[in-house]
């Protein structure tokens, strides 16, 4: 047992810190939030790791997966959070593509998985329904079989960046007279289809990044169906826990830390940079003693994968307490910034008042937006009180 | 000891209470921070007409007399609609500052303009690097013959967009963050060399950047003593924190009641989350931490009249446990909303952006904790 | 609204301070923990107030009550704590007394409001049974009639300083076939009656605070039924709601800071005081600042109640959070006095390797045993999940 | 980076489980710490025999060459079973000290004696005054020829009644609380002028204060440099601070699954307290809580022998958040047993009473935290 890091492994991370110093585009590093960001910046880097190989490290080779250890998958976030880059959007990558790869037949796999490696297919997720939020078992959406299609309607909400997408996967009821989580099942939809109609929502910090999509009697041949019909709710589980184990976001906290020290050590409190206050430096080693914890039990975790165990119910800790860092940190920010918390500046698409140019120094300039925004961070992905149901019934066997 | 409200006390919550009701409705809200002007002149007018504007000020400043109980009695129907109308930069904080430190020709001169509606204010005293000390002041006050020069950058100046005339504070004498050498002026805000950089603030007001180059000003423009400024200054922030802190417990009332009620419609797994226990326990730590914040504020404004370090002790209480309910209320507000919680078109989240923003006026939860120890 | 003294008042406390000087036995102020203390210094101050016509302040007027206003009782309290006088034990005065005068007989309230308002007479609460905790609706202890008598058998727990009572008061099912919450009965238990055995509890803190109360075939006559039969649970909620307000502590958690404060003084850390320590101090803050809005709201629901409403479900919210501030005064105390909170110092009765002797500063010697012992507060008078639970149902329609 | 134990290690895990289990049942427990001794030596033989004791001494030293990964898998099991034999005081501290800094000759007299179980030890550091400041000594030992003369007095000496030698803390130069000026010593209890007053401890071991009146030794009882033990003192400290953190973590998980289980045993209004959701995320909280010391206590063991700031930063961390993790998980087992939580019968109070200590050894919470802000 122990933390060091092999020779290899310290070679790889030259590698892999060279590569990303060469190749990553210097402009994507200094946004501030995604909101301000095109299509194309978003996916730039995603296009770059697709031609290296390394778009997708923890798929299986055959499937362009990298094969890498679990360190070296650890050394690539660190290295990655460290440069700043905008990482592949885990829509494809970390949730449609691992059903797909495990469940999808072979079309499908030749079909989709390439687009998703490359960066050159957008997907959404179309799981949450208006009335269903982390309850997904009651799931009002139907796919009715018509010949050698399904005949789509339903309401689909939270389908984070699908004004961007080309594919979405959504969980449509097939069977409206099984039990609520049987009779589901998982469909792939060209999101070109007519009758997909998506209404962007606007967010608490004025950013458009989530959307209502309509389905109004979308047809969709049944090839797109993935595995069985009804088994959807299986699918389901298996990309949720997939979803939970990117979820815990240490790098990015780390790299977040670091920006809110450089923010402490410009701020004046009572005549002193704010970082040589000690109750506020106190609140800073508290949440990095917090992230050390976090780092160390995913890294256990990513270990505990390797040695055959799947992503199990374990998964959900690390998504509790990263997103309970991510927002302390978020808090904290904003608390570090004083008056200049309060303007107003969302990203450029923003209407309704924001303010066109930033307000007092740039590093406050998405302090409060970022705050409020990262609040959904507790919510989506299964909410923390569904994370604690689960460890209570999987691991506590309550 | 006396915890019973007047008769008039009572009057004026359900008078503001139906105004809020009727003319502060949601829809007609949004729309109005939305438009260029950002507020909404006309409810300043009935603000005028109902006596609000006139209340702290005493019956011989042209006001009807009443006190800080009174202000937490409006500012907490104001709170429950997240009403935008700069009452606590105009009332409490001018009005404040005339009615403790002003001469007889500035009473005259502004206060019966405030309680009739036709004079608006901001108050000038954050700093880009000042934080939460009014001490730490770049903007100086040259004396020059009989008046004084003014230059510097005040920061997010609540209301200002909207204020004809502005109480700024600056520094006439003695070195940085020196408690000596503070003093406080009120000028007209079109006054040559004052300009203004105008925004929207997140939680829906309208706020300034005010740069003063060379802004000349007479002697009358001092209020108080020269140099001597700051104890009137932590006067008048004192009792702005009382309302603030009432102001937000109305907000954390509605705040409260829109998550039971969410809780009671929403359903999951076939039954509404309010049946969920957890769900209950949270909202019930939320009734309790709401309870807690309403009896700081009271000790809060009971105590304004208190020597200074009581009073200090009391305030500073009130912003630390306000602070903290107010923290607690909006987030588990926003997160038992669950998605809707944080969209912009529940009002929920609104409610928490402005319980978000209340930390940061006029010192924050860390730096009123400090000021209770050193206090102690 | 405001929170001075009228002139009448501050003459009020006057009075109630000088009483206190006078006559309250010094040697009682010094106790460090009730487990050093006799019977007869327990019921010290109780029989001197009862001369003074002052034990029972909250009674109504006719049964011997002071008819204070709010105001005088807080002052009461303030004086009290300030005077560490021990005072008057809740079972009859708050507990019993309460439900004899108001659901009691004529001979009932002759029989035993004397002794109560005197402390002649020791009473103790035999609600709590093994099987059930806060959950009194499932009581197993019977009560049958047999003739002008009823047989009592079963197991009470937790009957707190039973091993001086005289009487107790219990809760017994009289009608088995009926509901949980129905079919039980109140009945007033001489404790000298054969078949009632006592024995005691050991706690984590070394005391003998609580016991174990065996009944067994314990002939009891009607006539010490309170009430109707088959009504008790009646009578058993509106003596919690009683017993919450007192509950709060505030004037008791006050005095508790100032010894805190006192012990920061002393103890050295890190060259200088530990209260000059500006983590240390923060934390006496924070506490401070919960206990003042703490005592606001106690005097707001007294308040409340003069102005015609009774205990409330609000007092739910003074047991919650005044047992929270003691809890926490307890722990930091315990934090306060360093290495010397190991050292294991009991009360006089302590066996089994307690030390004899006081180790280290005399204030850290019972620094651990109370925070111990304090932990109980949150489990006993309706633990405070169900405090919640009562919120939720009462206050919150949920 | 590799998160595996060797075989070696999961053996001795398992055969220290098994005598935790047989022979240290929670009735034998009790009725060994009541006894007069208050320990079993015929325990300590047998950890002798099964290697423990010498398990982080290296070969040369006459040990089995294991590291701070071993201590803290036997620490583990010992917290499992709330073991109170003085594995901390005399093999990770002493031992410590010795393999850090010993002579060779003092290695030879003491660490062979340690191994095979026939010298038992105790680290008298702490002082009445100095709290959690090593440095801040009114010990002192003066030169006194070739030897030294130790006066002073040695508050809460953990082990002290059943130790044959001590582990001493001095100042021999420099003032209080230089780094400069502290040195250690190494002596026999019974060395003339050394007396004791032996007690029990809330968490069922025995300490002494013990006192030392012109306590003459030779030059042969100093341990590394005189005047350089500071250094020294952190890194043994830091060493048992992360056995003591594998200690709390084993604690903490039987502590846990005590609860789990009661929780599903005890029935309230019907049904087993387990099923309340409330009961449940509490439950989940703690295990949450267990999760992040086990990561800590790696955390700190693994960087035992990085550099000074590194190694201090991660055991700072580790006591930071084990303590706040034992806090929780002790309180909480308490509370969800209830009344039964509360009594000396129960097992969970003495977890919960075993992990309040573990606070106060070697810095608490709030002394960490400030440890690891100053390293920042």
């Amino acid at each position: 047992m122990n933390l060091d890091f092999t020779p290899e492994e310290q070679a790889f991370r030259d590698e892999v810190r060279a590569f990303i110093a060469e190749n990553h585009p210097k402009e994507l590093a200094d946004f501030g939030m995604r909101e301000d960001m095109t299509r194309e910046q978003m996916v730039a880097w995603h296009k770059i790791l697709g031609k290296k190989g390394w778009s997708v490290p923890a798929w299986p080779v055959e499937y362009g997966g990298t094969g890498w250890t679990p360190t070296q998958r650890y050394i690539w976030s660190e290295e990655n959070a460290r440069a700043n880059t905008f990482m592949p959007l885990p829509f494809g990558v970390s949730m449609v593509g691992p059903v797909i790869y495990t469940f999808g037949s072979e079309e499908q796999k030749a079909r989709h998985l390439p687009g998703i490696r490359s960066g050159e297919v957008w997907w959404c997720q179309g799981y949450s329904e208006p009335g269903a939020g982390s309850d997904l078992a009651n799931l009002k959406t139907t796919a009715v079989r018509d010949g050698d299609h399904y005949i789509i309607n339903g309401q689909k909400t939270w389908t984070t960046l699908a004004q961007h997408a080309d594919w979405g996967f959504f969980l449509c009821r097939t069977d409206p007279t099984a039990k609520p989580q049987e009779g589901i099942s998982f469909i792939l939809i060209d999101m070109k289809t007519p009758g997909v109609e998506v209404k962007p929502i606007k967010l608490l910090d004025g950013s458009y990044e989530v959307n209502e999509t309509w389905l109004t009697d979308v047809r969709v041949p049944v090839e797109n169906l993935v595995g069985e019909e009804n088994k959807g709710w299986t699918y389901a589980k298996f990309l949720l826990a997939h979803e939970r184990t990117g979820i815990a976001g240490v790098a990015r906290s780390k790299r977040g830390i670091e920006k809110l020290r450089a923010i402490a050590a410009k701020e004046i409190a009572n005549g002193e940079p704010l970082i040589t206050d000690f109750d506020f430096a106190r609140k800073i080693s508290q949440l990095e003693i917090d992230l050390a914890a976090l780092e160390i039990t995913e890294l256990r975790t990513l270990a505990g994968e390797q040695a055959g165990k799947g992503p199990g119910p374990e998964s959900s800790i690390l998504k509790i307490k990263g997103t309970e860092i991510q927002q302390r940190l978020t808090e904290l920010t904003l608390e570090a910034v004083g008056h200049y918390g309060a303007p107003y500046m969302g990203g450029v698409s923003n209407d309704n008042g924001a303010n066109a140019h930033p307000v007092g120094p740039d590093y406050a300039t998405h302090a409060a937006a970022t705050y409020f925004n990262m609040r959904k961070t507790s919510i989506y992905g299964g909410s923390n009180e569904i994370q604690r149901n689960i460890i209570a019934k999987m691991i506590l066997g309550l | 000891m006396d915890f019973n409200f007047t008769e008039e006390q009572d009057m004026v919550r359900d008078g503001l209470s139906r105004l809020v009701r009727e003319q502060y409705d949601w829809e007609t809200r949004r729309k109005a921070i939305a438009s260029p002007a950002g507020w909404r002149p006309e409810i300043w007018a009935q603000l005028a007409e109902l006596g609000i504007l006139g209340m702290p000020f005493s019956e011989a400043d042209g006001g009807f007399g009443g006190g800080a109980v009174d202000a937490m009695v409006i500012m907490e129907e104001f709170g429950k609609g997240l009403v935008v109308e700069p009452f606590v930069p105009t009332v409490v904080c001018a009005g404040g500052f005339l009615k403790h430190a002003g001469t007889a020709a500035q009473k005259e001169e502004h206060i019966g303009a405030i309680v009739s509606g036709s004079a608006v204010f901001a108050f000038a005293y954050a700093e880009p690097k000042g934080r939460f000390d009014y001490a730490d002041l770049e903007t100086t006050a040259k004396k020059d013959g009989a008046g004084y020069v003014i230059n510097g950058h005040k920061a997010v100046v609540i209301g200002a967009p909207w204020a004809g005339h502005l109480i700024v504070t600056a520094r006439t004498g003695g070195a940085r963050r020196d408690r000596g050498g503070v003093s406080v002026f009120v000028l007209a805000k079109d006054t040559p060399g004052v300009t203004t950089r105008d925004y929207v603030t997140v939680d829906g007001r309208r706020a300034s950047e005010v740069y003063f180059e060379n802004v000349a000003v007479g002697a009358d423009a001092l209020i108080g003593a020269e140099g001597e400024g700051l104890a009137l200054i932590e006067l008048v922030t004192d009792e702005a924190i009382a309302a603030l802190c009432a102001e937000a417990c109305g907000a954390m009332k509605v705040a409260h009641a829109m998550t039971v009620e969410y809780s009671r419609q929403r359903k999951q797994f076939g039954v509404p989350i309010g049946s969920f226990q957890v769900i209950q326990h949270r909202l019930v730590d939320m009734y309790t931490a709401y309870e807690t914040a309403v009896s700081l504020t009271y000790l809060a404004t009971l105590r304004l009249g208190a020597d200074e370090r009581e009073r200090k002790r009391a305030v500073s209480a009130a912003k630390v446990g306000v602070g903290q309910s107010a923290r607690l209320i909006g987030q588990e507000a926003v997160q038992i909303h669950g998605g809707n919680g944080v969209t912009d078109e529940y009002a929920v989240g609104h409610y928490f952006k402005r319980l978000t923003i209340f930390d940061s006026e006029f010192g924050n939860v860390d730096h009123h904790l400090k000021r209770h120890v050193a206090l102690a």
